[in-house]
């Protein structure tokens, strides 16, 4: 038996399909250095894997098991019963019934969504922006109709393009389906889009190639270095701090059993709004002054001053 | 809404880009079904070129290495059909199917070994193919957008079209193709070598369905993810059986596909749901199929049909 | 007439299979050597994820369904028939199995039938339009059975995303099913979805050796000509074959939904590929069910463990498709596996 | 006329244990015409395969025109002057003449083909040797005579000197081979030289100049036919005696079993296949239907036995409409059928004999109880019928795709019979098959008829016809074109029937419809 103890984070799908779950991936591994852990990846497909994964994790005798998306909200509920002495952290969903091991910790994506239409707003310059998504399901429209709110919330005269999906065979990872519909948007005129397309939104950049003074806005992590010139800023989802703090907190014993992680506590941010943003290869870096009144904006939102509607709304 | 504003000039534009891979793989398609080698593994010889294409401008830092890599690595994949369907007389949909698996495990894996990704590999150092704009008519409103900032492959798509056609029905070759397909033992007696005729044909048609790959990877995007072909090769394959094995008539199923394709994406800007515009090109190919094989069948009990010759 | 191509039959020769699964291996282990990997352990991994008495569960469980969905690929097959459609008929029999458990008002035990019969029929449906459209049309299945499954996915897409979507969470999917209509567990993973697949197996292996459709579905797919001229009802016969092959499919997608997912997910029952998987299973027995059954199984083992293998080691688990993909192509070139006599 | 044109000398061919061909010798002399014959299975197809460069021997050369040849392929052999008719004949149904002829050798202008120049090079071709053929007619659409005509045309386009006939008659009319026969002496008068493979004695004697005779791989005799008789050619062949014309008693000829009414069978926008025909058979009576392939035999066929749904009128079977009831109610109803075409319908060639002869039973006692099969009766049924009708097979579970042609048929035909179904429809029951399987099989459909049975034999082999029917229809172009008792019914007034000549063919007190 191994002295240290483990860590095991299980993806749903393939790490790497988007950034997100690399996030998710560095924060383990950053969190059981910090607790002097071992750390492991085991990555899934469906739920059939899902559940294999979480059974060898437990079974491994793993004292965290970092569980990231709502793919595992029906699963994890019956396997943290089965495994009362392993805790689960359950990162980007909560299941509806509360179960003793089990440690939710929930973003606020629309916040950060907000911001980003915010600042599409205030740079567009034909006075038209929309979002893509990769599929049609409520909680892609965090992104989408938080991002539209923001625009219209700086300037209400603002046009808003309707949002398109990527769909298809493999909506998650088909850039060229992407590029197609950004191009298609750009095509209208629209200057600003929100990509919320996950793999696929390396095609929504190359479109914005298409007309000049166009720019999209990535998810998750920095995606400007991808394209340069094309991205503004990013909504970026801070996975690697939410699973830092709560590994950190179940190995203290002070984790609670439900988070949320917004603009206010750090989890959702905007590239323009973290340091070092000069060197962030993001197009927002030129604009010093919306920098600042979306940083103001934010204040306004983490001090509830501003509201932003959660566009998920789910039936309890 | 007129219909003029419904159908906009960049619609068309991208409805020509997207077809692109489609109809070079369909062109292969024909080509092979032509010699009488049922070519289904279109989906992942896209797959090897798209992957091949990026590898290669990666590597090379130009565009036209990631063509060239390719065209090569697909005409290297298609040794498979080429000589399994041939000289060792294998069964070409298990072939094919088998192809379309290797295809996809072997891109996923070599991502993963190569640049240490899995899903999408996107990198400033891919370098992606250019579009030509043509300044004389750039500016033209329709004519501009539709024959303007298409990549070279695009235009060589259409080229090809136009050449293959041509080359079937006018040229000795071709001559000589269309009779190895429709009866091999006689054109054999003729003392035309109908193994060589099928190999290099599978293996021509490997190259332009790399070519088609290319366009995928490096055309639109310069980026490339796991199972990006996402059944454009299929699709491909239905446009050969629609067009029953005629260069043009399959890139006329290609046209019919891409503009169901593009009115879809239009339809989901008018606030349908994309889960049913998604389906609205499927449906159309279907009823096409549906509509060109409408004649009833008389002669029931004989009458099986076999899609591979 | 001399134009027929006489061919002794060859059975296919006893060494072929393991051959085939040698030179598989040994070019994935030269895959893994090449890529800085260590193929001893990653195929020690791969045994033990699969075979390892404690893995039993995951690997039967796997099972389950990919030796469903060989059945659906194999029966058709064993007829000369391909069918390529399995994803949807797969979609349609989980969607309606979660809706009928949903919706109908029925107690414990009999909602559970009633669930899995009416999927089973929507799905036999939905496979026997492809059928009939070729016998009615000729419009060839190979093609139709593939296109149809886009429409249906893509409905079923919308109805769980829309209409019938699950209010209380983020993602398609339908309302959890009520207790009542889950599939009994008999342990861990594994339900009595186990026993109903073995009882499908069972029959069609006894459907192929000693019945008179079998023999007729043999005979189709020696030479369809041959038996339509003896007298078989090709076209009744092509329908009935495809409505029993989308049952199969119809059944899988109730018991994964009945038994392990308890709701209807959108695309969790495709991202697995077990149609695929099941398909080259079924061509690499050329449709006869025993080998099928047996290909389907050791596919279910090398993915099973393909998984371990990826917890264990830095190997991507595609290694197995690999695998799979290879072995399959040696034996379709150097064997003819699929080959049509005549 | 005595320089040796080509001259094969101990020519082996093996595969695997089986010696096809020899030490076979054959020389043949420039300008002659000469026939190659044998049962089934002799080795003729493979010999002349060597000497066409499609097949390589495993010893012995071939001297063409005093120079030894070394074959690679047909290509070298089509270089050197040597042409080949194939039985089946290897053409692109749907190119035109002029593309079949030219193929592999076009004329191009700047790298296209120059369609005009090749049309006009056929035509020229055509008209030099009488071969009347159009060159931009769709050789699919052609009758089996013109397209022989196109197949010989292929070989002088590229000038062949040695031309190879492979069963070149079975598919035409008297009339058609009596014109092929002209053709022949046109090529033999330019010093062109003729290999002749046939089974049809006759031919041989009407024909050929000398014959050479192969019986298992071997030469077992040379001939010049002035100097020999049929009967001392088919001793050679076979070893034996056979018995050329079929013993029969006259036929008493009772109820009317099979009964078609103004039966059509349409094609897509064309004029009907079969176009409404009248026929009746009655128990104990052999009916023929003569005509050449193509006149709708086919369809009519196939709209009897429930193959296909015929557009118009009715089928009955002893009284029962059948029209559109499907294959197996028809069987139901009494009906057995020998199809024209063994390996493709009559058999699954990689199914075994105990499957092939279980089929059409599979539904009845013994061999099942409608659902479930009884493997053993399978067996006992098969090795029954292996048995009484001497199909040389090892093992009833063994492929039959190994089998020969006549071997082949026995399996069809004892399945068949085996019914005792009261109709049988047989058609061209003989294809291809050697003369004692022949006399063999001829002898079954007598006595079938003789049994009681209604018995519809479709033939293209007009001795076939003449030797079993007890009445002869004879079809063209769709259509019943008369009806003669076999008392009147000869080879000639057959042969202008079936090329749809009612006028010449003199039908003086019989019945044209
Ligand atoms: N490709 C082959 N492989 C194995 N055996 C063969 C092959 N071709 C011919 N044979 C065998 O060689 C022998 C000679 O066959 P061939 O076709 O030359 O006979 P044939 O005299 O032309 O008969 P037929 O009158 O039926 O046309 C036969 O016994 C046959 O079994
Ligand atoms: N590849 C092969 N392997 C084994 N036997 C073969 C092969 N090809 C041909 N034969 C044998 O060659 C023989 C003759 O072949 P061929 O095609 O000439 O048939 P056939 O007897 O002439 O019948 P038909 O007249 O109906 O064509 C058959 O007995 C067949 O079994
Ligand atoms: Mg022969
Ligand atoms: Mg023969």
């Amino acid at each position: 038996q191994d002295a240290k103890p483990l860590v095991v984070f299980v993806s749903p799908n393939p790490v790497g399909v988007n950034d997100f779950l690399k996030l998710a991936k560095a924060g383990t591994e950053k969190a059981a250095e910090a607790a002097g852990a071992t750390a492991k990846i085991y990555e899934s497909t469906d739920p059939t894997t899902i559940r294999q994964n979480l059974d060898a994790a437990a079974k491994e005798g793993a004292k965290v098991v970092i569980a990231v998306g709502f793919e595992f909200n029906d699963v994890l509920p019956e396997v943290a019963k089965a495994y009362p002495d392993t805790k689960f952290l359950l990162v980007d969903s909560c299941p509806q019934t509360p179960v003793a091991n089990i440690y939710c910790s929930v973003f606020r994506e629309y916040e950060a969504s907000f911001l980003a239409g915010a600042v599409a707003g205030l740079t567009s310059e034909t006075g038209k922006v929309g979002a893509i998504g990769a599929l049609d399901i409520p909680f892609i429209h965090r992104y989408t109709d938080a991002f539209a709110e923001g625009a219209k919330h700086v300037k209400p005269e603002i046009e808003i393009a309707p949002t398109l999906w990527i769909g298809g065979n493999n909506p998650f990872s088909d850039p060229a389906r992407g590029q197609q519909r950004a191009s298609i948007m750009v095509s209208d005129n629209t200057d600003r889009i929100m990509a919320g397309g996950a793999g696929s939104n390396g095609g929504i950049f190359k479109a914005m190639e298409d007309l000049p003074g166009a720019a999209a806005f990535g998810v998750d992590s920095n995606q400007c270095p991808q394209a340069p010139g094309l991205v503004m800023d990013n909504v970026q989802k801070r996975t690697d701090i939410v699973i830092e703090k709560g590994v950190a907190g179940l190995f203290k014993g002070d984790q609670p059993a439900f988070a949320t992680y917004g603009l206010a506590e750090g989890g959702m941010t905007l590239t323009s709004l973290e340091p070092g943003i000069e060197d962030s290869g993001c197009l927002i870096a030129k604009f010093p002054d919306v920098i600042a009144k979306v940083k103001a904006l934010r204040d306004e939102v983490v001090a509830g001053t501003v509201k932003v509607a959660d566009p998920m709304q789910l039936a309890k | 809404m007129s219909l003029m504003s419904f159908i906009t000039p960049s619609l068309v534009n991208s409805a020509v880009q997207s077809i692109t891979p489609i109809l070079l793989a369909a062109l292969a398609g024909t080509l092979c079904g032509r010699v009488g080698v049922f070519n289904m593994a279109m989906e992942g010889q896209l797959l090897v070129g798209a992957f091949a294409a990026v590898v290669g401008s990666y590597a090379t830092g130009s565009a036209l290495g990631g063509v060239l890599f390719a065209i090569v690595f697909t005409v290297l994949f298609s040794l498979i059909l080429a000589y399994g369907a041939t000289v060792f007389k294998g069964d070409s949909v298990v072939i094919c199917i088998g192809m379309n698996l290797l295809a996809a495990g072997l891109t996923a894996y070599l991502l993963r070994q190569m640049f240490g990704v899995s899903g999408t590999f996107s990198d400033p150092g891919i370098v992606g193919l250019t579009k030509i704009r043509i300044d004389a008519i750039n500016t033209i409103p329709w004519i501009g957008w539709i024959f303007s900032r298409q990549t070279a492959i695009t235009w060589l798509a259409w080229i090809l079209t136009a050449a293959v056609t041509i080359m079937m029905f006018r040229t000795p070759l071709g001559l000589r193709m269309r009779g190895v397909g429709e009866d091999a033992s006689a054109a054999g007696t003729m003392g035309i070598d109908v193994t060589r005729y099928r190999v290099l044909t599978v293996l021509f048609a490997g190259g332009l369905t790399g070519l088609g790959g290319a366009q995928l990877s490096l055309g639109t995007v310069s980026i490339f993810s796991e199972d990006m072909s996402a059944g454009r090769g299929w699709i491909a394959v239905v446009a050969v059986m629609l067009g029953r094995n005629h260069p043009l008539w399959a890139a006329l199923a290609c046209v019919l596909f891409g503009v169901a394709d593009a009115l879809s994406v239009r339809l989901q800007s008018q606030g349908l749901p994309n889960q049913l515009t998604d389906i609205v090109p499927y449906v159309v190919t279907l009823l096409a199929l549906a509509l060109s094989h409408r004649k009833r069948l008389k002669r029931r009990a004989t009458e099986t049909i076999t899609a591979h010759a | 007439m001399s134009e027929r191509s006489v061919r002794a039959f060859r059975f296919p020769r006893i060494p072929a299979v393991p051959l085939a699964i040698g030179i598989g291996i040994l070019i994935g282990g030269l895959l893994v050597l090449a890529s800085g990997g260590d193929p001893i352990a990653a195929y020690r991994e791969i045994l033990i994820g699969a075979l390892a008495p404690q893995n039993w569960p995951n690997t039967l469980n796997w099972a389950v369904p990919l030796v469903g969905m060989t059945l659906v690929a194999a029966l058709p097959l064993r007829g000369g028939m391909v069918n390529l459609g399995g994803d949807g008929q797969l979609v349609i029999g989980g969607l309606v199995a979660a809706l009928a458990a949903l919706y109908l008002p029925l107690p414990g035990p009999l909602l559970i039938a009633a669930s899995i019969l009416c999927a089973m029929v929507a799905s036999g449906l939905y496979a026997s339009l492809a059928a009939w459209g070729e016998t009615r049309f000729g419009i060839p299945m190979l093609i139709s059975t593939l296109l149809l499954s886009y429409p249906v996915i893509g409905i079923a897409s919308y109805l769980v995303g829309f209409p019938l979507r699950d209010m209380a969470t983020g993602l398609a999917q339908t309302r959890m099913i009520p207790d009542a209509a889950r599939l009994p567990v008999i342990s861990g993973p594994l339900n009595i979805g186990l026993i109903l697949m073995i009882v499908v197996a069972a029959a069609v292996v006894f459907y192929d050796r000693r019945t008179v459709g079998g023999y007729e579905l043999r005979m189709r797919g020696l030479n369809a000509k041959f038996a339509g001229y003896g007298g078989v009802r090709l076209a009744a016969q092509q329908v009935r074959v495809m409505f029993a092959s989308g049952a199969i499919a119809g059944l899988v997608g109730a018991i994964l939904v009945l038994g392990s997912l308890y709701r209807y997910q959108d695309g969790a029952l495709l991202t697995p590929g077990y149609t695929w998987s099941g398909l080259m299973a079924a061509l690499l027995a050329g449709g006869a069910p025993l080998g099928a059954i047996a290909a389907g199984l050791f596919f279910a083992g090398l993915q099973t463990g393909g998984f371990a293998m990826q917890r264990e080691t830095a190997i991507p688990r595609v290694l197995t498709m690999i695998l799979q993909s290879v072995i399959i192509l040696f034996l379709a070139i150097r064997h003819g596996v699929g080959r049509k006599s005549s | 006329m005595s320089t040796i044109e080509l001259e094969a000398t101990g020519i082996v061919k093996r595969y695997g244990p089986l010696v096809a061909n020899d030490q076979i010798d054959l020389s043949v002399l420039r300008g002659e015409v000469h026939a190659v014959m044998g049962e089934n299975g002799a080795g003729k197809s493979t010999l002349m395969s060597i000497l066409y460069g499609m097949q390589t021997p495993d010893a012995g050369r071939i001297v063409l025109r005093g120079t030894e040849m070394h074959y690679r392929s047909a290509l070298d052999a089509i270089g050197a002057g040597m042409g080949m008719v194939h039985q089946a004949f290897k053409l692109f149904n749907s190119l035109t003449v002029w593309e079949n002829v030219v193929y592999g050798m076009e004329p191009t202008r700047f790298g296209f083909i120059d369609r005009r120049e090749a049309a006009k090079r056929v035509a020229a071709l055509a008209e030099r040797y009488s071969l009347r053929v159009d060159p931009n007619a769709i050789v699919g659409q052609l009758s089996v005579g013109v397209r022989q005509r196109v197949e010989i045309l292929k070989a002088l386009y590229r000038d062949a000197r040695v031309l190879i006939l492979d069963e070149p008659t079975a598919v035409l009319t008297p009339q058609e081979r009596d014109g092929l026969f002209d053709i022949i002496r046109n090529l033999t008068a330019d010093d062109r030289t003729i290999l002749f493979v046939t089974h049809k004695l006759h031919e041989v004697m009407a024909i050929t100049d000398r014959v050479t005779v192969l019986r298992d791989g071997k030469v077992v005799d040379r001939m010049v036919t002035s100097e020999t008789s049929a009967r001392e050619i088919i001793r050679a062949m076979t070893g034996r005696a056979v018995n050329l014309t079929v013993e029969k008693s006259p036929g008493n000829p009772g109820a009317v079993v099979l009964e078609a009414r103004g039966l059509t069978v349409a094609t897509d926008g064309g004029k009907p296949v079969v176009d409404h025909v009248d026929l009746s058979i009655r128990a104990g009576e052999i009916v023929g239907i003569a005509g050449v392939a193509g006149n709708g035999q086919t369809e009519l066929i196939e709209a009897l036995t429930g193959l296909r749904i015929p557009d118009g009128g009715t089928v009955s079977i002893h009284g029962t409409d059948v029209t559109a009831l499907d294959v197996e109610r028809h069987r139901d109803a009494g009906l057995a059928y020998i199809p024209e075409d063994r390996a493709t319908t009559g058999t699954a060639l990689a199914a075994s004999a105990a499957d092939n002869l279980a089929m059409g039973f599979q539904r009845k006692p013994p061999l099942s109880n409608g659902r479930l099969l009884d493997g053993n009766a399978v067996t006992a049924h098969a090795k029954r019928l292996i048995e009484k009708f001497g199909v040389k097979i090892g093992s009833e579970q063994l492929a039959v795709g190994t089998l020969s042609g006549g071997n082949l048929q026995k399996v069809v035909v004892a399945r068949e019979l085996s019914h005792a179904a009261p109709l049988l429809i047989a058609e061209q029951p003989t294809r291809g098959v050697d003369v004692g399987a022949i006399e063999f099989i001829h002898g079954q459909l007598v006595a079938e008829r003789d049994r009681g049975s209604a018995v519809l034999l479709v033939s293209a082999e007009l001795t076939e016809i003449l030797a079993l029917s007890d009445r002869v229809l004879v079809m063209f172009d769709g259509r019943i074109l008369a009806e003669l008792p076999a008392a009147e019914a000869d080879e000639e007034t057959l042969g202008l029937l079936m090329a749809g000549r009612v006028r010449d063919a003199h039908l003086d007190g019989t019945e044209a419809a």
